[in-house]
């Protein structure tokens, strides 16, 4: 075997009083692309940042092909040895998309001139491979999320580097998108790029992966072959423990008989048109669909976000006020949404008031909120969701990502809603969080809550009683619990099922 | 930990006491201290607005002139035309509640042009600042306004248990709005929408209206900080309140209040005034080369700032 | 001679056809200024002397030098300014100069550059009156200067004034400063700590009754040591400026004199001149016709020096100083 | 549309000029056209270095203490001791450069505390505006220099093909700057670091050390504007400079150089300068009265604002 591409050799990192990497090793060796997995605030996203010189380790080495890493300052030397996508989006959102696909490193014309010409020429060619279809002129801030990490993925791609880390890249992306980066990467693959990829979709680790290295708790767990390390075992790894994964839901456990919750008729909106729908009480719904189908749009209109231009939607017999999220609240809608870091929370805050944020009248009298029953709240909620949190007064910016989820969880819940809508409820989170985030759906739907979860990703689905899948705005099709998962896959990619 | 910020100040300010009791027998004096404080009311009042938009993130440059503008309107109002007045002669009560209601009505056009039309907070406001500035200048036609009834004085002038009701009123102010932002919802909701907006609003916060009602707040106290400013100096000149917010933004962010939102207390922003009034007094008692004072004083701010900086260990960006 | 007999027919036209005059103010936040203000129009009326609207440079020496190009561009055929520094004001009146426009500085001499003649009451004067009137009354002890902003002339002249004299007339005196940049909080803030370590001062010097008087008062009452004239615990009090609320404090003895600025005097004598020039006349040293004499300045500039009276209990109710003829 | 909202002001812009044209007969003269750019030069100089550095997202206040202080320090080591000078009597292209240099030494300790320290750079920038004024009146004594060698002025004073050096310079730096943030690496950097700079810094951008130089280079160019403001005005006064920084934020974001960094262009910020510089021409043309100027050119201030909002359809924040 030839020498190593890249090696971390015992590097530690510290942030103040977190341990975010201990003695943590890594060795990626050319032509064998490795999967990084661990729980949530393993450390992962922190070595990446080792390993792209962006921060340096507090001990141990990092070495490349043999050679010490260059100095920090030396971007050049680092740039060439390895390109990334970054787990936080590196878009400048006020440069067009064409300029940000070529950051510091415009095409130019002599006289030390940038070409503008050929910056578009050829991030226009650059955004084709990827069938991004975009303007390169727009402003790359105005993007959808998905074509957003495109741009990153695309840019991270066309360095020309040998060595490649994305970190999280499938987040944001749907079915079809993240197909299209997998061909890619085999096609790279083969053209000797060596990939360093993380996910949360375990699945995914298998598809595009030939070694696994796992992290916990900030140490090195394990590095094996993919083959050699099943799901099962692989889950055990990052959670030091054996887990059963859930089953999913087989039939659907809410009768015709029981009364409907939620009646929406002939709604439109932003991205939606004409959608009528039903959820029973202690139904749980699944909304499928790309990114592009107005599933987001239609649940940010039912919980408030959104004032839908037609049509109207009735819970328990009373018309949902629009455009209103403290009325949507008081009238019983509770509400995770899309994106923790943009709507879910204030990161100064603490765990506490940030799980209370909805329910701050409720505390006390005349406003006032009461400290004890603030804390008593929160530790009710870190209680029953498992959040791993110093206590309710920590500031929620210091937990890992997958708890901050958990947050804005406890959040939705706090007003003991009867209608629950999650817009990706499990994004970035962890497998073993993801378990006890949709075990608290169900514990809740046991009470008479309904639930709506939108989400393409088939594990979130399972525990729905009925999944809807929406193309270009309205609802296509439905499938009653104990659906097919290719079928279902079909669906959301909009391929005819024979 | 997350106590330490708000007293950042406080060896900074313990310092300079000691420092100021060597250099002067009579610095410690209950009469200086007093002093001190009073001549510091008007700007805590200013300071606790400040903080109250700088907590939502926002800022309103604009207050400075309010502190001129309102209570020369209520003056006006009030004092016969002979004493420059605008000939109303209203009764005293009257011009008092009004110096209130235009804080907040500016208060209330710069949230609207703030938080409706979505303009920049510092530059409307500092187009607010240069527009009020002017016509305080128009209204007064330059004049110095004296001849208002006593109870436009009063603030200052009268005194409970030795201390000025000025400083009880801006101790009081700080303590309701210290509480207020500890405990109640409200108040919270003012370090939501700081710290981010967007989820404030998905968590039911009523983003703009809130955001507005600060703004009318903030006006309303620099009203009453002004009404203050014009019992201590005995008169209305057409200059009241011009470069103040220099010292309101020192004070509030050497007391911790960060300027993008979201973080500081109203316990920091209090020793930010203190800070400010003791170095003033400190120099002035010490008779320090009045070509040097100033110079002097801004350096003084700048090493405050960067202790609060080294003993809360953060970023200010 | 005096101001008539030196004049000499214009070249070409009639008095009322000379062309329009322009008036530039310093700022208008002192109620000295606005005082001049008003007295502008209607001297102008009285004299007979067309006027564009007065312009207000707001203190700053830029925008002054801006506003004397506007006038030009205007075609005004005189301009009569009240430049805000002596030297920051010379590239105006080179614009003026090129131009062949007389101009007449009210209240400051500039340092060089060309103008018509310099209507003033000596900055250094009030500084000196002031010093006298406390130095004879107090002898001895502590004295108090509240200073406007030094990085002005009327500042800084004043400062300077004060403490020269003291320091040669008045050996025992100890001087306080309080750098109070003309406002009014500032001075009552630094005055308040200054009595606390200092009860024992015996006399204040205000360069700007306007801004200083109230902030004065105020907190001496607060401190209980406002006593009327005559008491033996009286502080004397000298200020600056000549206005109607401080005219009222010296009848109620509050302060004891005020260095009497003749807004009015300013503006009269301001527009005569410029009249004068458009119409062609020179003027030569000599005593004038209204108490006043025209002194030729060491950098050759023409300046009539007008009286500034200090005002006292005694002449406090002169019907002739400008503060009893406003309200 | 990208283009659009550099221009958003040119209307506003077209229709003050020909407001002006039938206010007074001499506002398009080609005399007072060349007063307007003369009295901007200045003024155009600080909104440029307050611009870049806006553009990487800080702000530095004390720009305009700048404008003061360094062309003071570069008068004071030529000009003999009797007229107020140090008594150096060093050669005048010494005081010249020293201009320059003390710019760039105050921009790189600002850029020092901001960067290194990670001091709020508002609040740093405010404290230093507040000791460099008071420097400035201490090194000066408060007088007003003025025996400075001709050079001292010969921006203002010299003129080419009738137009001032002053002019010509500010629009060379302005041509400069305008072709180095649209063509040059470093100044597409600049907007990267003001639009995300994580994301800079992880494209290889040296964010510490380019911020660190946009300092220096904005200290710089507020010393030439000093230099250029000393011409005009034939001295300096030691009050120079005292609240011009007003103007420049408000030229700067009337301008559409936006407050929290990584947007704005060279052509916005100029037409932000000038119409400033229009408007002030204009009221005085006009005869608007003295007492209510002030107020006016404030709102016209923001109508403009609103203007450049609506014509963009952006939020501002
Ligand atoms: N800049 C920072 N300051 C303080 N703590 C940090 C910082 N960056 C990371 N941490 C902490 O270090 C730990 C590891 O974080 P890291 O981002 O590496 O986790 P991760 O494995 O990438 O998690 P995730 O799957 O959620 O992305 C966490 O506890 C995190 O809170
Ligand atoms: N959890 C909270 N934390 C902080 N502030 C809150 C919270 N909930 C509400 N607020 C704010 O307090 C204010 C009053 O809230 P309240 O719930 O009384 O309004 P409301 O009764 O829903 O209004 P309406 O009567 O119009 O329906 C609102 O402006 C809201 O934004
Ligand atoms: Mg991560
Ligand atoms: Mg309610």
């Amino acid at each position: 075997m030839s020498a190593p591409l890249v090696e971390a050799i015992g590097v530690g990192k510290r942030f103040g009083s977190t341990v975010a990497l201990a003695d943590a090793r890594l060795t990626v060796v050319p032509g064998e692309s490795h999967a990084l997995v661990g729980r949530n605030g393993a450390g992962k996203s922190t070595l990446v940042s080792l390993l792209t010189g962006l921060q340096a380790p507090d001990g141990g080495e990092i070495r490349f092909g043999g050679e010490p890493a260059p100095p920090l300052a030396d971007r050049d030397a680092w740039r060439a040895r390895v390109a990334c996508v970054y787990q936080r989006s590196t878009i400048v959102p006020d440069l067009t998309v064409g300029e940000n696909l070529f950051i510091n490193r415009q095409p130019l014309a002599g006289f030390g001139r940038i070409s503008w010409k050929r910056l578009r020429a050829e991030g226009r060619e650059l955004l084709d491979q990827w069938g991004v279809e975009v303007d390169v002129d727009a402003r790359a801030g105005d993007l959808a999320v998905e074509d957003r990490q495109l741009v990153e993925i695309a840019r991270a791609l066309s360095y020309g580097a040998r060595f490649i880390i994305l970190d999280e890249p499938t987040a944001q992306l749907d079915n079809n998108e993240i197909e299209r980066l997998f061909a890619r990467m085999r096609a790279l693959q083969e053209s000797g790029v060596t990939f360093l990829f993380i996910s949360h979709h375990l699945q995914e680790v298998y598809e595009v992966c030939q070694t696994v290295t796992v992290l916990r708790d900030a140490r090195w767990i394990i590095t094996a072959p993919v083959a050699d390390l099943p799901r099962a075992a692989l889950v055990e790894a990052m959670t030091g423990e054996a887990t059963a994964l859930g089953e999913g839901v087989t039939e659907s456990r809410v009768g015709p008989d029981v009364p409907v919750r939620l009646a929406v008729s002939g709604l439109s909106g932003d991205a939606f048109t004409d959608v009528s729908l039903a959820v029973r009480r202690g139904e749980v719904l699944g909304l499928a669909g790309s990114s592009a189908s107005g599933k987001i749009e239609l649940a940010e209109s039912l919980v408030g976000l959104r004032t839908p231009s037609g049509g109207s939607a009735v819970l328990d017999g009373e018309a949902l006020p629009f455009g209103d999220v403290r009325r949507a609240l008081d009238a019983g809608v509770g509400c995770v949404p899309r994106d923790r870091h943009h709507e879910g929370l204030v990161p100064e805050l603490s765990v506490g008031e940030n799980s209370a944020m909805t329910i701050a009248g409720r505390l006390g009298k005349y406003g006032v909120i009461a400290p004890s029953r603030l804390r008593a709240h929160a530790e009710r909620a870190i209680a029953d969701l498992d959040i791993r949190t110093e206590g309710p007064g920590q500031p929620v910016n210091a937990l890992s990502g997958g708890n901050q989820q958990k947050v804005v969880m406890a959040r939705a819940l706090a007003t003991d809603p009867r209608l629950l809508v999650l817009i990706n409820p499990t994004a970035g989170v962890d497998v073993k969080s993801k378990e006890a985030l949709l075990a608290v759906v169900d514990r809740i739907r046991a009470g008479g809550t309904s639930v709506i979860i939108i989400s393409d990703e088939l594990d979130d689905l399972r525990p729905c009683d009925r999944v809807l899948v929406m193309r270009h705005g309205s609802i296509a099709d439905e499938f009653p619990a104990g659906w097919h998962d290719h079928d279902l896959v079909a669906s959301i990619e909009g391929v005819t099922r024979d | 930990m997350r106590r330490l910020r708000e007293l950042a100040l406080v060896p900074a300010l313990v310092a300079l006491i000691v420092l100021g009791a060597f250099v002067n027998e009579n610095f410690l004096s209950y009469a200086n201290i007093i002093s001190i404080l009073g001549s510091s009311a008007a700007l805590a009042m200013v300071v606790l607005a400040e903080s109250l938009i700088l907590i939502t993130g926002k800022i309103d440059l604009s207050l400075e002139s309010v502190v001129g503008i309102a209570p020369a309107l209520g003056a006006l109002v009030v004092i016969p035309a002979a004493s420059a007045g605008f000939g109303l002669e209203l009764p005293t009560a009257v011009g008092l509640a009004l110096i209130v209601v235009v804080g907040a009505l500016v208060g209330a056009f710069n949230g609207f042009l703030v938080v409706k039309l979505r303009l920049n907070a510092f530059i409307v406001s500092l187009a607010m600042l240069i527009v009020l500035r002017g016509l305080l200048v128009g209204a007064t036609k330059g004049k110095t306004l004296f001849d208002m009834p006593e109870p436009f004085f009063a603030l200052a002038t009268t005194t409970f248990l030795g201390i000025p009701i000025s400083v009880w009123l801006a101790a009081a102010a700080f303590g309701v709005a210290g509480f207020f932002l500890r405990y109640h919802r409200l108040g919270r909701a003012l370090y939501a929408i700081g710290g981010n907006p967007a989820a404030a609003r998905a968590a039911g916060i009523r983003v703009d209206r809130v955001l507005l009602g600060v703004f009318v707040v903030a006006g309303a106290l620099s009203g009453l900080g002004g009404l203050i400013q014009t019992g201590y100096v005995g008169a209305i000149n057409a200059n009241q309140g011009a470069n103040m917010i220099f010292m309101v933004m020192a004070a509030a962010v050497v007391g911790g209040i960060a300027m993008d939102g979201g973080r500081g207390t109203m316990s920091g922003a209090l020793t930010g005034v203190l800070l400010l009034g003791v170095v003033t007094n400190l120099l002035t008692l010490a008779q320090v080369s009045s070509f040097w004072i100033q110079s002097i004083q801004g350096a003084i701010i700048l090493v405050a700032l960067m202790i609060a900086r080294v003993t809360t260990g953060r970023a200010q960006e | 001679g005096s101001t008539k007999d030196a004049a000499r027919p214009a070249a070409g036209g009639a008095g009322a056809e000379a062309g329009r005059a322009g008036v530039v103010l310093p700022l208008l936040t002192s109620p000295f200024w606005q005082a001049y203000n008003n007295y502008v129009p209607r001297m102008a009326k009285e004299l007979g002397v067309e006027t564009l609207p007065t312009v207000n440079s707001n203190s700053d020496p830029a925008q002054q030098v801006t506003d004397i190009n506007n006038l030009v561009t205007q075609g005004v055929k005189g301009i009569v300014v009240s430049p805000l520094d002596s030297a920051a004001i010379v590239a105006g009146l080179r614009q003026a100069e090129n131009k062949g426009i007389p101009v007449v500085a009210v209240d400051v001499a500039p340092e060089s550059g060309k103008v018509f003649m310099i209507v003033r009451a000596n900055n250094r004067a009030y500084g000196e009156k002031a010093c006298k009137h406390i130095g004879d009354q107090v002898k001895k002890g502590k004295v108090v200067q509240i200073q406007g902003d030094l990085a002005s002339v009327n500042g800084r002249e004043r400062s300077e004034a004060f403490n020269q004299c003291m320091k040669a007339n008045y050996p025992d005196i100890k001087v306080l400063e309080i750098p109070a940049e003309w406002k009014s909080d500032v001075a009552a803030a630094k005055l308040d700590g200054l009595l606390n370590a200092n009860p024992d001062v015996k006399g204040i010097y205000l360069q700007a009754g306007g801004v200083y008087l109230a902030p004065t008062l105020q907190t001496l009452k607060s401190k209980g040591m406002l006593r009327p004239a005559g008491d033996d615990k009286h502080i004397v009090i000298v200020s600056n400026d000549g206005i109607p609320q401080e005219f009222d404090a010296i009848r109620k003895g509050e302060i004891d004199a005020t260095v009497s600025q003749p807004a009015d005097a300013y503006a009269r004598y301001g527009l005569f001149y410029v009249k004068a020039a458009m119409e062609g006349k020179t003027f030569r040293p000599g005593p004038t016709d209204h108490d006043s004499e025209i002194v030729k300045l060491p950098n050759g500039l023409l300046e009539d020096q007008l009286a500034a009276p200090l005002v006292t209990k005694e002449n406090v109710d002169d019907k002739a100083l400008w503060g009893n003829s406003v309200k």
